[in-house]
């Protein structure tokens, strides 16, 4: 029966069905006409080079992380963590040929975790100086209890 | 997750008889492509809690690397680069099998659809596999969250808790009974048990077969490290003075973490990155890290991240089944596929956590 | 474009019957389609006898500490009980009642009515995350069976973690993750509704300003709530395995706490505030026939109050030993949230200018509304400015500016809400004098409650005192007073509420001349509002909306 | 009841006296925002009363329905408060600089608040005296006139928040790190202070006097407040409140009634042990309650009211004082708890 229903629904999908399509050809010379209406197939090559990508990507981040570069060691490996992420949301989640509302809404959650981070991270460098330590403590305070310093 | 549903069947919806629609459209919907941006555009939004979820555990990550980056430093150690990288590979390729699904789904490739859908199961349950090595192993070496952290400099494992067996009862259990499914799906010739019983099973084989290979990796670490076992004593001197230092946490505590070293002394060689581990704190500048207040509350964190990753990765493993039931009836085409598309996108994003996850956690140092 | 199914009755035509015998109230019996209904009106129905019973809850236990207070010491609670009561005072409020109440009563009620279409767009969501409500009231029972959550509704580290009332804690805290996902699943919905299924005709710009501002509301919900859950299931890790993030004694840090909880729960005072401000959008228009002053503006600042919200949590935690950089910052974001207030104040006024002012209950509300929000948000400056927050900080200055907010501001415009769209929902009328009489008593009883309460701040009383210095008794005193007169103000609104649903007269169709979607359908309205999508229009042209005799009602004159 | 404020006449004022160099700067800015709202609530609740009244709805009468839209009038309201908004960001700031800047060679107390008690420590190592309340003993914070004065806080336990409302000033308390605060005394006498961070049970009974002398006086205070008396007897009763026994056990009339048991009558007696032993209260019970407080907690107060440690802050002078004090209470009827 589905395929009545498909026949029957089919009209009034088809006009968006189509442009959609369309764009998608332009895009990258694959897509499915009207059969699918909105319903866009990724080529399967497609999805095995954004995997394999991927493996080459983790390769590269476990690699990278036997030298010890230091503070440039986080970015570089975060960076590469974003190149990968960034391949598995605009390819799997298809978020390339999705509506823009998606990619804002997702986006626009990304700012508010960095406003989150960001306030609380300049904050806690903000105060650093007056934190006490547990392991100065100990050193200077064999059995004090837990926040006991000297005065 | 109930999201998807929503959008997807709603026939037991008897209060609105609506003979106009059929029966995958819900009622208060004006056509396919509306039900599928309305649960599409739902899926993201929850997502995008999701994304805002895990960002207070990143937020206290954060935190801690920079009050005491040494804690890292001295951290790491502890963590199997291989068992992380194995896991990341895994998880990558279940988000192909799933991205594959979707493509399945809308051209109604059904066999192949169960195929990919089965295949992510099993790649959830082997990542679960090598997840219950790598815990178990962590336990008998104390390296427990914050006030249960009780791990020795040189950490060696108390004498072997059978930890991994506790964590292998429930799947064991599970894979025994999908099995029994599989047979009688076999026998009663029911093709639609036999598409939901086959993955099943296959996926708890996939929790063993992790299980293994993550034992096989620890082996290798061990055995790579034999040679270092002359450090052990002093090892344990440095072990006895810090303990007594530890005096500091409430009397019970102390107590106890003097109990964990009795015992810790008396077992021989654990597995041996300890042993690694040891030679790096007597060159470790703060001896001081390896406590309930630093190391401890590296381990909170990684915890806390990992554990809660892991649950998702079940919510997942569950809503795949209720997939692949849906797949076995045949029930999607382009029209209606929004439920595969929709847990795609939630499966995608617990890889997408886990991308960020296995360099912070386990390569930087 | 929709499917056509058989009429029920056609929109905006004055003579067809305005009580029809079918409804959604009697579409189906019996216990199980109330509690399996998938129908937004009923699940808006339950919420709303549920968030109202929590506030009498809430609203006793108010009470019970504004009766303590009498005396300066030796009253007749503990310490101890004192500082359960007062825990759990704020908790209920909070969690179980002001965060619900308007989105998830007269939202799910009035969301899909309004916009014009037959459902929200997941309605078994829906239901769940009334569940979860329910689970979350649940557990919060426990709590307070337990007796001893003594935390405040905060849960401040290191407290939190080393009181003894571990057990009231972690029922509270899951109380507060369950709650903050039922929360999130109702801002998910109503967003995806109105993205996705406004029927043709209602564009963003046609939409009624209390759609707009649940929708900056859903917006909070959806990106704030996520992390109170991590916060408090960190909490609940804390006490039961000790992981110590949070505690000192493992080199935790309480002041991360703060920032975590306050993410959340300063954006959560919007959540509150802002479907507030949308119910009196709407009644001040309707009952002034008059269009909104303003319209876009309104809409804008709902927005822009929604998004300014995340930047100013900061200003919780003034006193905290925060670094001087952020302190400033925040104080500095904070004033930015004070204007779209302001503005949308100014826009209320604006909409009586040259109206026709019918005072009845509602409006009476609203306009109470419209002075306590104003004084609220005005003594709101001295808070955010930082040398004076020194003084005020954590003082009953701080109590009586955010009762001003939630209580004068968001309990009344409920209210408000509550009567307007009574008829609508019960399909009867109320007594408009009584309810014009417990408008007046609550606005009475509430200055008188905690307008001292400035006083008493600004003279250096802390809050959270179970015994006080001596020359704060008088005060104190004055306060009670109030709150016993707000008290009975209150029963009395409900008693009228009560009363209308055995005694009132029928409702007609358009009892306030509202232009407004819902007020299309009969009332009650139909199962699915809309049997065919209606004819959309400017939601504020009360042009041509006459009062009818015959009817009892507004109808629209061509 | 009499009429509220009737009695008082400086009851009338919105704040207490202030006594601080902070305190004319932040009643200045809150007198020019109290103007500022005043000269917006007014007029605007006029209009609206206006409105109400002259629009309202009456036979014969019918207003328009135009929605109207003034961009003139829109651009001015909200630029008006925009620019007031920021003058008072500014003030403030101003004023939160100044508290947050320590100025150099100032007078420094260190700050220890645990549940529920200030203790104070001068620069000479001397302790805050105690003086009575009702019956309350009320730890005194002593500070020299029109000195800088610089606070070192911190907290054993839970948050807790330092507040002098005549001072104008606050600061949180917070565990597991320092926080300062800074401030000038303008005027001699005796101010109140307060814990306006909840920490629990007896949050309401954490007050504090702080005690403003002349210099000399200040120096004398001082002296005093060094030495211990050389009686024993004398010098427990001064360390039962100086380190905070009272806070938690009753001794006589004095002291909070629990969470920890009462010193009254115990002396000599066999107190049951959460182990479930008997154990005699004498010299080495209570020596080892100071030290090791867990190992031979009473039955019922054990894991219900944990109590720290006081090893490596209490001499054994003191401890033989304390134990003299509790002799002295062996015939004192036990209170309640």
């Amino acid at each position: 029966m589905a395929h009545e229903i498909a026949h029957a629904a089919h009209d009034d999908v088809n006009a968006h069905g189509h442009d959609l399509a369309h764009g998608h050809d332009h895009g990258h010379g694959h897509g499915h006409d009207h059969e699918h209406g909105f319903s866009h197939p990724m080529p399967i090559w497609m999805l095995l080079s954004v995997f394999f990508a991927l493996l080459a990507l983790t390769g590269l981040t476990v690699y990278q992380s036997q030298f010890s570069l230091g503070n440039a060691e986080i970015w570089l490996s975060l960076t590469i963590a974003t190149i990968k992420a960034g391949l598995v949301i605009l390819f799997f989640m298809h978020l390339l040929w999705d509506k823009p509302l998606n990619a804002i809404v997702i986006l626009g959650s990304l700012i508010f975790v960095a406003l989150f981070l960001g306030f609380t991270m300049m904050d806690a460098e903000g105060y650093r100086e007056n934190l006490i330590y547990r392991s100065t403590i100990r050193a200077s305070q064999p059995g004090a209890t837990g926040t006991e310093i000297d005065d | 997750m109930t999201a998807i549903q929503d959008s997807a069947l709603t026939h037991d919806d008897a209060l609105h008889g609506h003979h106009e629609h059929p029966e995958w459209l819900a009622h208060h919907f004006d056509d396919a492509e509306q039900q599928y941006d309305a649960g599409k555009f739902g899926m993201w939004m929850f997502l995008v809690t999701e994304v805002l979820f895990f960002s207070g555990m990143f937020c206290a990550y954060a935190l801690l690397r920079n009050r005491n980056p040494e804690v890292f430093e001295y951290c790491s150690q502890f963590l199997n680069e291989k068992l992380g990288a194995i896991n990341t590979g895994v998880l990558l390729f279940s988000s192909l099998t799933m991205a594959w699904a979707v493509r399945s789904a809308q051209l109604r490739e059904y066999r192949l659809l169960i195929v990919m859908l089965g295949a992510t199961l099993g790649c959830a349950a082997m990542f679960l596999g090598v997840k219950a090595v790598e815990y178990s192993h962590k336990w008998e070496l104390g390296l427990l969250p914050g006030k249960f952290y009780v791990a020795q400099l040189g950490g060696h494992s108390l004498e072997h808790q059978g930890y991994l067996e506790y964590l292998c009862i429930v799947p064991l259990i599970l894979t025994v009974s999908f099995f029994v499914y599989w047979i009688y799906s076999l026998v009663t010739k029911s093709s639609f048990h036999q598409q939901v019983a086959g993955p099943l099973f296959v996926a708890g084989l996939c929790f063993f077969g992790g299980v293994g290979l993550g034992q096989m990796l620890e082996a290798q670490e061990a055995a790579a490290h034999e040679s270092h076992a002359g450090h052990e004593h002093a090892g344990h001197a440095h072990t006895e003075h810090t303990d007594h230092a530890h005096g500091s946490e409430s009397a019970t505590e102390a107590t106890a973490s003097l109990a964990g070293t009795a015992s810790i002394s008396e077992t021989g060689l654990g597995p041996s990155e300890d042993v690694k581990v040891m030679k790096e704190a007597l060159t470790t500048p703060n001896v001081d890290v390896n406590q309930k207040g630093m190391a401890g509350l590296f381990f909170s964190i990684y915890y806390c991240m990992t554990g809660i990753h892991a649950i998702h990765i079940i919510g997942g493993m569950v809503v795949i089944t209720w997939l692949i039931t849906k797949a076995a009836r045949r029930e999607f085409h382009e029209k209606y596929f929004g439920p595969v598309d929709n847990v795609g996108l939630y499966w995608h994003l617990v890889d997408f956590i886990w991308i960020y996850l296995f360099p912070l956690l386990y390569l930087i140092t | 474009m929709s499917v056509v199914d058989r009429p029920i009755v056609a929109p905006s035509t004055g003579e067809v019957q305005d009580s029809p015998e079918h409804h959604f109230l009697n579409h189906t019996h019996g216990f199980l389609s109330w509690a399996l209904t998938l129908d937004h009106k009923r699940i808006g129905l339950m919420y709303l006898v549920g968030v109202m019973s929590s506030f009498a809850l809430g609203g006793f236990f108010a009470l019970v500490l504004r009766l303590h207070l009498w005396n300066f010491k030796d009253s007749w609670l503990t310490n101890q009980t004192y500082n359960q009561v007062f825990t759990l005072h704020g908790a209920i409020m909070v969690f179980l009642f002001i965060i619900p109440s308007i989105p998830a009563a007269l939202g799910n009620f009035l969301l899909p009515v309004m916009l014009g279409t037959k459902d929200v767009a997941f309605p078994r969501l829906n239901l769940g995350s009334f569940y979860l409500w329910l689970t979350g009231l649940v557990l919060f029972l426990t709590a307070l069976s337990i007796t001893g959550l003594d935390t405040g509704w905060t849960f401040y580290t290191p407290y939190s973690i080393e009181t003894q009332k571990g057990g009231a804690v972690l029922a509270a805290t899951f109380g507060v993750f369950v709650l903050g996902f039922s929360s999130i699943f109702t801002g998910l919905n109503f967003i995806v509704t109105i993205n996705t299924m406004r029927p043709p005709g209602m564009t963003w710009f046609r939409m009624p300003l209390f759609l707009w501002a649940t929708y900056a509301t859903s917006i909070i919900q959806v990106l704030a709530t996520p992390v109170l859950g991590i916060t408090v299931l960190l909490l609940a890790a804390e006490r039961m395995l000790g992981i110590g993030i949070f505690d000192p004694k493992l080199n935790g840090d309480p002041v991360t706490f703060q920032h975590f909880f306050w993410f959340y729960s300063h954006p959560a005072v919007y959540i509150m505030i802002l479907p507030a401000m949308g119910i009196i959008s709407e009644l001040m228009s309707v009952h002034c026939h008059k269009g909104i002053f303003g319209y876009r503006m309104i809409a804008y600042s709902s927005i822009a109050i929604a998004l300014f919200g995340f930047l100013v949590w900061g200003h919780h935690m003034f006193t905290s030993g925060m670094a001087d950089v952020t302190t400033i910052v925040f104080s500095a974001l904070t004033f930015t949230v004070s204007i779209p207030s302001a503005i949308k104040v100014f826009n209320w006024l604006g909409t009586m200018y040259q109206g026709t002012v019918s005072l009845n209950t509602p409006m009476l509300y609203a306009l109470a509304f419209i002075f306590l929000f104003t004084i609220g948000g005005l003594t709101g400056l001295p808070l955010g400015a930082l040398a004076t927050d020194m003084h005020f900080h954590d003082t009953y200055f701080v109590v009586a500016h955010f009762h001003y907010v939630m209580m004068g501001g968001t309990l009344v415009a409920f209210l408000g809400g509550v009567f307007h769209w009574w008829p609508k929902m019960t399909g009867k009328m109320f007594n408009d004098t009584w309810g014009m009489v417990s408008a007046a008593i609550v606005f009475v009883g509430f200055n008188l409650t905690f307008l001292p309460q400035f006083v008493l701040g600004s003279r250096g009383m802390p809050r959270r005192y179970a015994t006080y210095l001596e020359e704060f008794q008088d005060l104190h005193r004055l306060s009670t007073i109030g709150s016993l007169l707000l008290g009975s103000g209150l029963v009395i609104a409900l008693i009228v509420l009560m009363h209308s649903l055995f005694y009132g007269r029928k409702a007609p169709r358009n009892p306030w001349g509202g232009a407004t979607l819902e007020w299309e359908c009969s009332s009650p309205p139909p199962h699915d509002n809309f049997s065919s999508a209606p004819t959309v229009g400017d939601p504020y042209d009360f042009s041509g909306i006459e009062y009818d005799a015959k009817q009892g009602g507004y109808v629209k004159k061509a | 009841m009499q009429f509220p404020l009737a009695d008082k006449v400086q009851a009338f004022a919105w704040f207490p006296d202030g006594a601080s160099s902070f305190a004319p700067q932040v009643d200045w800015l809150f007198t020019f925002i109290l103007w500022v709202c005043i000269l917006f609530f007014v007029p605007m609740m006029a209009a609206m009363v206006y409105f109400m009244w002259v629009y309202r709805e009456r036979p014969g009468y019918r207003g328009s329905t135009e929605a109207l839209h003034n961009t003139p009038l829109e651009i001015t309201w909200t630029v008006i408060p925009t620019a007031i908004a920021v003058y008072i960001f500014w003030e403030g700031a101003i004023g939160y600089l100044d508290m947050a800047r320590i100025p150099k060679g100032t007078v420094d107390v260190n700050v220890t608040a645990k549940k529920w008690v200030w203790a104070f420590k001068y620069e000479n190592g001397g302790e805050n005296s105690f003086e009575k309340v009702g019956n309350a003993d009320m730890p005194v914070l002593v500070l020299p006139v029109n000195r800088d004065i610089k606070l070192i806080m911190r907290s054993e336990d839970v948050l807790h928040s330092f507040y002098i409302p005549s001072f104008r000033v606050k600061r949180d308390v917070v565990p597991g790190r320092y926080n300062y605060m800074w401030f000038r005394p303008t005027k001699t006498g005796t101010f109140d202070l307060f814990c306006t961070e909840y920490c629990g049970d007896n949050h309401s009974n954490m007050l504090g006097k702080v005690q403003v002398l002349e210099e000399e006086e200040y120096k004398l205070a001082l002296e005093k407040a060094v030495q211990e008396p050389e009686d024993p007897l004398e010098r427990g009763k001064l360390l039962y409140k100086r380190l905070g026994c009272s806070t938690c056990h009753n001794a006589g009339s004095e002291g909070a009634s629990g969470p920890g048991p009462s010193y009254n009558g115990s002396w000599g007696k066999e107190v049951p042990l959460e182990t479930g032993a008997k154990e005699i209260f004498d010299e080495n019970y209570v020596r080892n309650s100071i030290l090791n407080p867990q190992s031979q907690a009473r039955k019922g107060y054990g894991a219900a009211s944990p109590m720290n440690s006081y090893a490596g802050r209490i001499k054994d002078v003191q401890i033989d004082a304390l134990i003299e004090f509790m002799k002295s209470l062996q015939n004192e009827a036990p209170r309640a708890k």
